[in-house]
């Protein structure tokens, strides 16, 4: 359902968006019927003149049984979303499957930078590829990544992926992601951290293995980088804006 | 005050006085090094403490029913409370996180046991 | 406390502003409160405007920049729930209602009483002054999490950050005065005959809206001193660097701000299941019931709290304990909600201003209670959390209760406290118009939500994926809605203060309602009752089988109601 | 100022001071609880912070708590004696309470100075951040209760409101036993 109004280009995107749908599909059948039993006694039960009220106390058995039915019922769907839910959550927060790549993601005001294993593949090295406001990962892959924050609480979320996770000054947590869909996506921070915190975008660009190959090979050579990698995005001029507003 | 019936007071002084040898019985058990014994000494005795204050000067036992369990269901959310936080601030690394902040402030700190000045 | 004693002397100054009469004290909580909401209203016309229409100049305001965005809506959510629906709810209602719906003359600390109101009065002062002091209003949102809200080389703001934290701790404190009053009064000065069970279901709310919050606040009250010791004596109890845990406050905070739903929810719920009866001639459909499941709801809900944080960097988890209790107090919720529905069973119903509001509070509360679920399912909230989805969720739930419910208990009460009737015809512009206003403001949001908008972003130009053009569209439909939303105030205002002196004048009971209240002339006089009630039988007892009239006042003995 | 009748009337058996006492106790509880809690979970957290709470004086600490068990003692006297009638005597009692009161916080003064001349002031770490937070709270409510029981004593010594006499012991009862786990936590346990 949620794939009409965004792309989902994570592997687990999937079960979010169905778990989503599972809840509306319950959630609504209840609204309408309550909805609909609510306007249907308003209308019924409306004054009109020579009819008075009824002298029910709701202690009636045959009475109370129309409370306690759908209750029931409530009772049972509560269940069914209860175990979805936590078998998603699970599976995304809980369950780390072995990592193809691991990236360690920092948030600072007002930016997302991240640092990446080079050529060598391994990460703390000489050869780390670190980037300001965009990630390069290679679809079919499983990343793990461990997230930072330098300053206050941000919360990194890559909508596209269902992902989002808080960072905390002071903690590393660690989560994962394995890209599926090739494409640039948004990046956003959505915990409140300060002036320019509508101005955290950064992008996560999913390429395919070809592709990344030839963005590690640009990244890992600074000097061509400097020439051929210029920022996706409009971040840049964007932090320029908040350097003026700051007293 | 005038529907109340007088309550019976009990010996005060008698009460105190208990108080008071518990109150030597902690602070003994704190000169001693054993752990555990400081421990119960501290705690254990500190609860019987509140205890007898809260039995014998605060009349809590005597009280209408739902005075001790008004303050017994606030402690029991403090206990909730404590429940709920502790696996995040008493902890310093769980499942998938760690809080190497803390993890070094433990460690700086115990190995130079000097007091920090910051 | 003070102990001086005050001579009865009525002034205007002893009358209005200084007086212990519940009425009085009801009357400023009512007139702050309404004042604030329009200052919340004000506030979200702003920033609504500036996502409608990005950059450009709000009419009334001027540019919105970063900052000034993020101060409103920190100062809208905080105006909002702290001084608005927590003194018109609970304070306003619970004060004039409390005393005169269990038959005494005042509370029963009437100086206490005063005082409550007092510290409220100087923390909305303190408050209001936090947007003229260098740097301007605090902007880390209402939920303050630290370090941003602990430094203000983080925030911007220092000044405003500390004196927000002051104004609501103030706030705190003139409610724990008011909750223990409301809690003692209730239980100690019913009218003799008046058990427990014979109280009116909005005295019953109130009362434990007031227990929760003095069970859930303090540890909140705790944490503000400590983050006020962060932000001004350069302590460390949030900083990690230096041994603290940002975590804590959140912990804290929610702790104490879902409780805090439940504060304000219970008070409307009360109102409506008074407007039902009323208005649809009916008893309750298990008065016992509607209680039990607010004392479930009550309990459950101070073991809820994390679920505000699963994404917060809490261990995983613990999430799934939180979203198992998150997910079992809908149960006592939706039983509430199907024994709301049931009253209308067999009644007769009048629909009048008031009961439209109590109707109007059961349908749209019900969208804001389903929406629940998908925030309450962790796995949905990765997704939704902190997204526009959040935003309309809530504000299903809180217009429900601050707007409507509200508008219900002061159209239903208005006779009493002024001794006029307001204007039907006004009264059915106002409702419609806000109504409609409403829907059309947050239904599009759900859908913004649903495709990721983030919240607190005054402009989404730098996230392509938020920035299409449909998504805009849904922005800017939400912002139309909230104009007619608010325009649609301006006839409920010129309705109340028109009506002060021009509206008809209410007899003591013109809704033939059961409760004390409406046994006195309307407004009651000083003292309420010039002889003392004696209560017979329990609030709800309408087209009880054997009378001529269709209602039974509580305090009609026995014997009289045999036909004459 | 007449009372209001709602004061006067007793629908649970307590009388609404005494009720009013208790909610204000119960809420009171919530707030020492949280920061204990929050202490608690802290300390077990940071061994380290033991160096720290070794510098407290852990005889100030006995002999202020044995100053307010005393003065706890004349507190529930001065309540006998209000009961019985005598106004007075319940006036003395209440004022042997605020001595101690007072004798408390000039220990707790004399504690803070010490320590603050040698460098642990509330910034100075964590331990001595919740050290001054938890003790400087308990003290407003020493404090606070010495005032009120001031009042109250000048009116009970005219036998005026003599019910007040039982409540504030309540209030200073529940200060007592803030104190008497906030100093086995902050002076003794290692």
């Amino acid at each position: 359902m949620l794939q009409r109004f965004l792309t989902g280009a994570s592997s687990y995107s999937h079960s979010v968006d169905h778990l989503i749908f599972l809840v509306a599909a319950i959630v609504g059948f209840w609204l309408l019927a309550a909805e609909g039993a609510l306007f249907w006694l308003m209308f019924k039960f409306r004054h009109r003149e020579g009819r008075g009220p009824q002298y029910i106390t709701g202690e009636e058995k045959h009475l109370t049984r129309w409370i306690s039915i759908p209750h029931s019922l409530v009772i049972l769907c509560d269940i069914v979303i209860i175990v979805y839910a936590v078998t998603v959550w699970v599976n995304i927060k809980q369950t780390l499957p072995p990592a193809g790549q691991t990236v360690r993601i920092y948030g600072q005001q007002w930016t997302w930078s991240f640092q990446q294993p080079g050529p060598d593949g391994v990460l703390d090295t000489a050869d780390d590829i670190r980037t300001v406001g965009e990630l390069h990962v290679r679809a079919g892959t499983t990343y793990h990544f461990e997230l930072v924050s330098r300053d206050t609480v941000h919360s990194f979320s890559v909508p596209a992926f269902r992902l989002k996770q808080d960072a905390l000054p002071g903690r590393v947590i660690t989560g994962w992601f394995l890209p599926t869909r090739p494409g640039t996506y948004d990046i956003q921070c959505t915990q409140m951290c300060g002036l320019g915190h509508a101005l955290m975008a950064a992008r996560v660009v999913v390429e395919t293995p070809q592709e990344h190959a030839a963005w590690l090979q640009r990244a890992s050579n600074p000097s061509l980088a400097a020439q051929t990698v210029p920022p996706a995005t409009a971040v840049a001029p964007a932090i320029a804006t908040v350097a003026e507003v700051r007293p | 005050m005038s529907n109340e019936t007088h309550l019976h007071h009990p010996n005060y002084v008698k009460v105190w006085a208990v108080l008071v040898v518990l109150l030597a019985v902690s602070v003994l058990g704190s000169l001693t090094s054993i752990r555990w014994l400081i421990l119960i000494t501290a705690f254990g005795v500190a609860v019987v403490k509140a205890y007898l204050v809260a039995k014998n000067f605060m009349h809590v036992t005597i009280e209408k029913r739902f005075v001790p369990y008004l303050l017994v269901t606030c402690l029991v959310f403090m206990a909730l409370l404590f429940a709920g936080v502790a696996p995040d601030v008493m902890k310093h690394s769980g499942l998938h996180w760690e809080n190497s902040a803390a993890k070094q402030a433990v460690e700086s700190g115990t190995h130079n046991a000097a007091p920090k000045h910051e | 406390m003070s102990t001086q004693l005050h001579a009865a002397e009525p002034g205007i100054f002893r009358k209005y502003l200084w007086s212990t009469d519940h009425k009085i004290i009801s009357m400023q909580y009512l007139f702050t409160g309404m004042v604030m909401g329009l200052v919340g209203g004000y506030l979200a016309y702003v920033f609504r405007m500036q996502l409608a229409f990005p950059n450009r100049d709000v009419p009334g305001f001027g540019l919105v920049t970063p900052g000034k965005y993020n101060a409103l809506v920190t100062m809208h959510g905080t105006i909002m729930i702290f001084w608005v629906a927590m003194p018109v709810l609970v304070a306003a209602f619970g004060n004039f209602l409390i005393p005169l719906m269990i038959g005494c003359d005042d509370m029963a600390f009437p100086r206490i009483n005063r005082l409550s109101y007092q510290i409220f009065f100087f923390s909305t002062v303190v408050l209001l002054s936090s947007f003229l002091v260098k740097g301007g209003a605090f902007g880390g949102s209402w939920t303050a999490y630290p370090p941003l809200s602990a430094k203000g080389a983080y925030n911007l703001t220092p000044a405003g950050a500390s004196l927000w934290l002051i104004a609501v701790v103030l706030e705190f404190v003139a409610f724990l005065l008011g909750g223990v009053n409301f809690v003692v009064t209730a239980m100690n000065g019913r009218a003799p005959g008046m058990k427990m069970y014979d109280l009116p279901m909005v005295v019953w709310l109130i009362v434990l809206a007031s227990i929760m919050f003095m069970a859930s606040v303090g540890p909140l009250v705790a944490g503000a001193v400590m983050l006020l010791f962060d932000q001004t004596l350069a302590t460390g109890f949030y900083d990690p660097a230096r041994g603290g845990d940002p975590l804590l406050w959140q912990h804290l905070f929610w702790f104490f701000g879902h409780p805090e739903v439940y504060v304000v929810l219970l008070p409307a719920i009360g109102i409506v299941a008074d407007v039902l009866a009323v208005f649809a001639r009916k008893k309750l459909f298990g008065y016992r019931t509607i209680l039990y499941t607010a004392w479930a709801t009550a309990v459950l809900s101070f073991v809820v709290w994390a679920h505000h944080q699963f994404i917060a960097g809490i261990d995983p988890r613990m999430a799934n304990i939180f979203s198992i209790t998150t997910l079992i107090i809908s149960i006592p919720i939706a039983e509430m909600v199907f024994v709301y529905i049931a009253t209308l069973y067999g009644g007769s119903i009048r629909f009048t201003t008031p009961m439209l509001w109590a109707l109007a509070f059961i349908a749209e509360f019900l969208i804001g209670g389903v929406t629940g679920i998908f925030l309450g399912a962790s796995g949905a909230d990765i997704y939704l959390h902190d997204t526009y989805f959040v935003i309309a969720h809530f504000h299903y739930t809180f217009v429900p209760i601050a707007v409507i419910g509200t508008f219900a208990g002061l159209t239903f009460w208005y006779p009493k406290m002024f001794g006029r009737m307001m204007n039907e015809t006004l009264g059915k512009i106002h409702f419609w118009g806000t109504i409609v206003g409403f829907n059309v403001v947050f239904i599009p949001l759900f859908i913004t939500g649903a495709a990721g908008d983030q919240r607190r972003v005054y402009n989404y130009a730098l996230f392509p994926e938020q920035a299409r053009p449909e998504l805009q569209h849904l922005r800017t439909l939400s912002t139309i809605g909230l104009l007619v939303m608010l325009a649609s105030q301006l006839p409920f205002l010129f309705n109340f203060i028109w009506s002060l002196r021009h509206g008809e004048r209410a007899e003591a009971n013109p809704w033939r309602s059961n409760t004390l209240e409406w046994t006195v002339a309307s407004p009651p006089p000083h003292g309420n009752f010039a002889e003392m009630p004696t209560v017979y039988r329990g609030p709800y007892e309408y087209g009880t089988p054997g009378r001529s009239e269709d209602y039974w006042p509580q305090n009609v003995p026995d014997e009289v109601l045999q036909r004459p | 100022m007449s009372k209001s009748i709602a004061n006067t009337r007793s629908a649970t058996g307590i009388p609404s001071a005494r009720l009013i006492t208790w909610w204000v106790i119960a809420s009171e509880i919530v707030i020492f609880g949280g920061l204990l809690a929050s202490y608690s979970m802290h300390r077990l957290g940071h061994p380290e912070w033991q160096s720290s709470a070794a510098h407290t004086n852990t005889w100030a600490g006995a002999f202020n708590t044995l100053v307010l068990l005393t003065s706890s003692l004349s507190a529930v006297l001065a309540h006998k004696a209000a009961d019985g009638g005598n106004g007075a005597q319940a006036a003395k009692y209440l004022r042997l309470t605020i001595l101690g009161g007072a004798i408390f916080l000039a220990v707790k003064a004399f504690e803070w100075t010490t320590e603050i001349r040698e460098g642990f002031t509330l910034p100075a770490g964590g331990f001595w951040s919740f050290y001054y937070t938890l003790t400087g709270l308990h003290g407003l409510h020493v404090l606070a209760g010495m005032l009120i029981m001031l009042v109250i004593a000048a009116d009970a010594a005219k036998n005026e409101e003599l019910q007040r006499v039982e409540c504030v012991g309540l209030y200073w009862h529940f200060v007592d036993i803030v104190w008497i786990f906030l100093f086995p936590l902050l002076y003794i346990a290692r």
